[in-house]
């Protein structure tokens, strides 16, 4: 059932705190008094709870179902992480205590800081990026400072796959270089020929996906790595899939020298209808003196936290040290996992992969077929040429069987795109099930049954909805009109 | 290993249906020079509750803000969160869903955030605002980058009293391009940017209350910029204190950036927390991150949806008016939660217990004879001591007593500022926290 | 959908923690160690995570909705009760513990003593009942153990109205006492009159719930309590409906001699689908004697704790000291309301339940009418009449529209009943949306829309299930030979 | 008021409805001396962060188990509770959840306790057992008169090594009634209650492991019991046990009682905690409390009730089984969870790792030369010390160290026991822990 908005519910009588009202003379406000009302309607807090709890069943979760969301990695959200991250000595600290009283908040960058280098086998890691693309942004300003210092600053040029995020191309945009596509082979990989034919001296950086966001894993990487590095460019890797490969694969070992780290994916801090996120990156020995602001630096027992450019740092990306919240959690399911834990994860990651792969292979089309793949697997849409479903309507029919749609239309390399990846938290029982309906839903579409598709969801809060609408009529928050003009009706 | 589902014969049976003998035959892809030819020096894996007390050791090396009397603010703030915000959005609903791309069954997402949204314009005085930022600095150099794509200009003018990390913050994401100009800091107040604007101006960016504390009536510097051609840029550290004061967009800004965290969300050493970004309706396309709005289903029913997205990388790609793509959901949410508890009777009442129990504070500090740089403020202070601040501050820390923040520390190298101290009180500050916190200052000043 | 049971998604090899396989040999085990597998099937934690939330999601809730169950005060509970509930100092501490190392723990229960007591007036509490019904356990028994004490053992009726909750009668039948009905007058109340006449020497007490199960205030109770002491009998107060009079009336004040208060209800200590309660009893100067143990003393500022029974304690109803997680959550909601608070919420309840009273006289029909309610109203399936619509099929039809049924057939006093408590939580808005609901089902009932009440519940996880099935073939427990059958099917 | 949804308005809206003045008049039939004419030694309303820190405060003066070294047993035990347990009871759906009397909107609860019931059924190697208790205590005592109803005799035999609190209950539940027999406590594990069985004796009731730690092979005493016509109930206050030795159900109890904390429930000082009660089929209509049955809806489709409840006192009053209403619903939803989690290996390990920490306990203690009364054990012993126990528990405890319980705690005025102390170790008690122990106590009794 619908739910009001908060401002049909509440009104500037109602509260959900108790707090006194205490006189306020204006002899220090500066003539600066508020003197128009709020506008902002309170609940009492059984109004308040009521109303969030029946809007968040309007939700999907992970808790709630699989999300075969490709390239998204949605697992399993341990609650310990949670837990520990709300342990006072973590959750009520400020950043800008005394560096003395906060040497556990900079334990747990330290040993965070051990892990994603060990992981990766890098040099450095610069924590502070809030998010992927803010990561993007940090490694592609490393490289950067990085060419400048070394009187590159011509560099102009990023190369960028086709097959790439579309932060890729706007980081790059962001700092001001141009962006060159390259293709891929048909096998959904970079040919090593192709990077060298787009190398040249105006080349910053190559921004490579790895697993690639076909999910596969790009077999020439060592080559063209080197390849950069001869040209004297850098090598960005964007670390959205080091799912598939942590534990198994360092990537440092295939030469790259920056790369983000998606916490809230890789290491399970959650997604949050959209965030917090947390992207640190990690350096090679080349990027490593152009780290930011601020970094830890040990001193026997003690830890130091440099918070000011040095020679070489490129400055600030944020207030205060990043996202403290998410690297208690990442940590704590590292260590819950362990190396053993973090491969084997990354391992049947992969395996899930392969085996809907494998199980569906007959009915959907695999563009890039005759490899293995790592931890998603794509399709495309040849296999609904001729029976009037798109992969939209196809997706939006998982809906109703209980399932998230899978990622859809992404990469672009190939035409109607459905990026399936199911992580290591999927159980063979529920794959079992997706990969049943996921046939049944196959069958149907070939069948002509085409109803089940185009008027699909029929069983979610809300049917399909419409975007041009909103689009072409902005109504962004609401207004005491609206209420008023509706209730006029 | 608990966090993963299948046993043993269930990897086997799913080896036999995709026809291979082992896992590692799945990674052939990989270059056989680089796969598992490690040992990390990590351990491998342990009881949840061996974690436990791992994580436990860590945070008890940490002195909590709740250990004792406590006074830093400079951007950050703590207050106290009602017990149902965090239950809340530790539902399942809320914690584990994904962005919410597909609307049929994300609504309960997408109406939170156009209720966020509406909150935000509200609160601020401005008629629109976007589902968040990652944090009040990072939507600072935002906004700043959306003022030279509105205005087509380069100049802008960071105010002397902006938190030095914000400016930090701008300064890097500006590297390399002309036009930006950091004033001086301006810890007693003074200074105004209306003499530098000329018309190849964007912004000006003034926050208030400023670093020091000190309330900036930004009427002038509104009608100086718009007189020119160029936009305003209000930044607010502390939320709470719009529930008292005068709303950004009442006295002329054009954009409004502000860190949320005292709405909500713990201190957690600094992050996550959430940058909010609200602006004129006219400006709306420039704006970064997310927007959702309001629009019907099939069946005419009342529904919400990420719109204008063709701002955004995922489809603009190098077009883009940002690369940004997560939002700080999880943090809107404990905002949005707080704020409707709160509601305008809460919210008011909040702040001016905050502004009390700085009055209080300056009272007392005053009281001790010594000098409060500021006329005016919301609750949060610049004291003067007679020497260096760092040593005073730790020596008090040793003690218990979190006194605040030595301007020094995030602008080393400024005699000027060396022996400032920039003090906050909340509606958590008792008054013997005060009284133990002038006492010991008292004493190592002695 | 429906959800599998654990059993069928879990087996022996799945575990959702990580614990070392330790050796352990014989030597110290006297021969006892299980040789039969423990036939637990176990799951991985993403597995336990999905099976729990997927689960409650077929439940109703007091945040998810309204409850209008009478006697049952479904009422909003804070969730800061549950954060205090479960700090280290109080949830990981040991009942045996040394009391030196306790004082906090037995400082809740002095506090919440306090509390009781003068919210009562009443000269003694026993906190060590675990629910109500164990409450009246312990109440009859000081009853039983003064009466032995002065030589009145002999006295073995006790009186019940017959409007009173079933465990009334249980109780005192479960200490073997014969019970003797008395007849409420046609106001819905007893008359003191009726009271005398059942009185004589071989009543041990009477036990009346007080506001009574039809949501009156028993009016001549002070004179009924007078009869009863007058006739060497003691006054047994029901307090399952203190909530209406929480803060404004005081229960000694009008004679009782013990009365046990339902923690979970009126104190909002949750009731998480069933349980726990926690049912201390507050007792008069008569029976505080008799006492059962545990009980706390102070001397000074150090608080005791009397474990052992004394001169006349009837001794022990359970191990430990009663339900402390329990206190912690009342006390922290008694100390958030106030005295000022509490007298509110009990006068908010009773405004709610007259306002929908008010609202629905006109189409119900309120078998004791021309009164103010308290905190609940009663209505009797009159109206009902020559519809075909059974009180239960009524009942089952809020359902479909997003409501917990109201009460039904309790009390026995009337035919029909529908007994309803909004409780103090529920919002204006709220209770109209439930007022035009009950208004809506009986303009449907009354014109002959049967169909939308035999057939209900139509829109719930489940349709009406056989419970004649399920009492007359019980299947108690879940067993893989079922689980075979199924398959073999 | 945070918690009271009506506004002013509100009120006088909602009395101009009913047609009353005042709330004041809707108390008309209040006796007026009565009404308000107290005040209360009670304070106001107030700010939740006053209501926190009045509470944390409280907690501060406790000394929680994880501050130190602990020892304590004795019926309840300090076991590590994964965190999803916790986290999923507070779920809305199951935390605020009513009674599932209402089946088709409570199957998440009902299907819920079929899943509890079946767990505590295999655990216990019992045919069937019931939706749960308040806790070990009263089941124990429930399960006697159940006995006494069964086989309508009055005589019930309660072991020595019967936790004396447990004894104690039961004594206090039949007050008065004749045929009840406690035998003297047996800290060495001596005495057994075959003698005593006659024609005339219900039940026997035995608990293994013991009050001291001892392991009992009750089957002889189930054949004795049964060649007699009489019950055997043996209780279980250490669950977790069963996930390495026999289940009593395998050696012929009839009815298993048992405590459940253990599994999923923190120690709260005491409670709440959850009973289990499971007894063989022929019994079941004899049980106390609720049953939950699998059954179908009107579509056909697989359900749950709460069923065969002609037993319970809401239908048969004064006719009922007991007066029990109320059971542990949501303890029961945290064993029923963590148990899931545990399964046959984790449980298995999980006991496993118990016995072992109690073996290093009891190495330790006879290595530092004391006298370990237990020839058998799981995680639980007694030891005789060479003096009372009582000050050197008191005296540990100023030193941090949490030491066990002395048996005279709870068997005061017997000098046989002054010098036993009962205790316990767990997955949690570590090498670090015994040795500090020991050591203390070495220092104590030196």
């Amino acid at each position: 059932p619908a739910e009001p908005l908060l401002f049909e519910i509440g009104d500037r009588d109602h509260s959900g705190v108790d707090l006194p009202d205490v006189e306020v003379d204006d002899s220090r406000l500066g003539g600066l008094r508020r003197k128009a009302p709020l506008d902002l309607p309170g609940l009492t807090e059984p109004e308040a709870l009521r109303h969030y709890v029946r809007l968040s069943r309007r939700n999907y979760s992970i808790d709630s179902g699989m999300y075969p969301l490709g390239s998204c990695t949605m697992k399993h959200n341990p609650r310990l992480n949670e837990k520990m991250a709300r342990l006072p000595g973590f959750a009520d600290v400020h950043p800008l205590q005394p560096v003395s009283t906060v040497q556990g908040a900079l334990g747990i960058m330290e040993q965070l800081s051990h892990w994603l280098m060990e992981l990766t086998n890098t040099a450095a890691v610069a924590l502070s990026p809030k998010a992927g693309a803010h990561g993007e942004l940090c490694g592609m300003m490393a490289i950067k400072a990085a060419h400048e210092a070394k009187g590159q600053g011509h560099r102009k040029i990023v190369l960028v796959p086709e097959s790439a995020h579309g932060t890729n191309p706007a980081t790059a945009a962001f700092l001001g270089y141009s962006v060159k596509s390259i293709d891929a082979n048909e096998n959904g990989t970079v040919d090593v020929e192709a990077v060298v034919a787009a190398l040249s001296d105006d080349v910053a950086a190559i921004m490579l996906t790895n697993p690639n966001t076909c999910g596969l894993f790009e077999s020439q990487i060592i080559e063209i790595a080197k390849a950069v590095h001869d040209a004297g460019a850098y090598f960005y890797c964007d670390g959205a899939n080091f799912n598939a490969i942590m534990g198994v694969v360092r990537p440092g070992d295939l030469g790259i020298d920056a790369m983000h780290i998606n916490l809230h994916k890789t290491f399970s801090t959650p997604h949050g209808g959209g965030g917090p996120g947390s992207g640190p990156v990690v350096l090679s020995e080349a990027l490593a003196p152009y780290a930011p602001v601020p970094f830890i630096r040990k001193n026997g027992e003690n830890i130091g936290l440099v918070e000011h450019a040095e020679d070489g740092s490129f400055g600030r990306l944020t207030a205060f040290h990043g996202q403290m919240g998410m690297y208690v959690r990442a940590l704590t399911y590292m260590l819950s996992h362990g190396a053993d834990g973090l491969a084997q994860a990354a391992r049947d990651a992969v395996l899930n992969a392969n085996y809907i792969k494998a199980r569906l292979d007959d009915l959907f089309s695999a563009p890039f077929d005759g490899q293995p793949v790592m931890h998603e697997v794509l399709f495309d849409d040849s296999f609904l040429k001729g029976t009037d479903v798109s992969t939209l309507d196809f997706a939006k029919a998982m809906i109703d069987e209980g399932f998230h749609p899978m990622t859809m239309y992404f990469p672009l390399v190939v035409h109607g795109a459905m990026l399936i990846e199911p992580t290591e938290s999927e159980s063979l029982q529920t794959l079992d099930v997706f990969i049943e309906t996921m046939r049944d839903l196959a069958h149907d579409a070939k069948a002509g049954n085409v109803g089940r598709f185009t008027q699909a969801p029929m069983r979610a809060p809300l049917r399909r909805l419409d975007e041009t609408r909103a689009a072409r009529q902005p109504k962004l928050k609401w207004s005491q009109e609206d209420q008023r003009a509706k209730a006029a009706e | 290993m608990r966090y993963l589902p299948h046993s043993a014969a269930d990897r086997e049976h799913m080896l036999a249906t995709i026809g291979a003998a082992s896992i590692d035959e799945l990674f052939s892809t990989v270059p056989k020079s680089v796969l598992g030819t490690f040992s990390p020096d990590l351990p491998d894996h342990q009881p949840e509750f061996a974690v436990e007390a791992h994580m436990r050791a860590l945070a008890g090396k940490n002195h909590a803000a709740g250990d004792g009397p406590f006074f830093v603010g400079a951007g950050a703030y703590r207050h106290h969160v009602p017990a149902t915000v965090d239950h809340l959005i530790q539902r399942s609903e809320w914690l584990t869903a994904y962005t919410p791309y597909q609307p049929e069954i994300s609504q309960g997402t997408l109406q939170m955030l156009f209720e966020f949204q509406t909150q935000v314009a509200n609160l601020t005085g401005m008629d629109v605002a976007n589902a968040s930022m990652y944090d009040g600095s990072t939507a600072t150099a935002e906004a700043v980058l959306m003022a030279r794509r509105i205005t087509k200009r380069n100049k802008v003018f960071l105010s002397g009293g902006l938190h030095p990390q914000y400016r930090d913050t701008v300064v890097t994401y500006l590297s390399g391009e002309e036009g930006l100009e950091c004033l001086s800091p301006s810890p007693e107040g003074q200074g105004d940017i209306v003499d530098h604007i000329d018309d190849q101006t964007a912004a000006i960016v003034i926050q208030t209350p400023d670093f020091y504390g000190h309330l900036r009536n930004v009427s002038a510097l509104a009608e100086a910029a718009h007189a020119k051609g160029a936009l305003l840029i209000v930044v607010v550290t502390e939320i709470v204190s719009l529930g008292l004061l005068e709303a950004p967009g009442a006295l002329g800004a054009d954009i409004v950036v502000a860190e949320g965290q005292s709405i909500g969300n713990p201190l957690t050493f600094g992050g996550p927390y959430v940058g909010l970004l609200a602006c004129r309706d006219k400006f709306v396309r420039q704006m970064p991150g997310r927007l959702c709005g309001e629009t019907v289903d099939a069946d005419g029913q009342r529904g919400f949806v990420l719109t204008l997205s063709t701002r955004e990388q995922h489809i603009r790609r190098e077009k883009a008016t940002s690369n940004i793509c997560t939002n700080s959901g999880l943090c809107a949410l404990a905002f949005t939660i707080h704020l409707s508890l709160l509601g305008e009777k809460g919210l008011t009442r909040l702040a001016k217990l905050n502004h009390a129990r700085a009055v209080a504070l300056a009272d007392a500090l005053e009281g001790a004879g010594l000098e409060v740089l500021n006329n005016s403020f919301f609750n949060e202070m610049t004291v003067r001591l007679p020497s260096p601040a760092t040593p005073i501050v730790e020596a008090l820390a040793q003690k218990g007593i979190l006194a605040g923040l030595p301007v020094s520390r995030l602008e080393p190298g400024k005699p000027e500022v060396e022996n400032l101290l920039v003090l906050a009180a909340t509606e958590l500050t008792t008054d013997a926290d005060i009284a133990a916190f002038v006492d010991s200052l008292k004493g190592e000043l002695a």
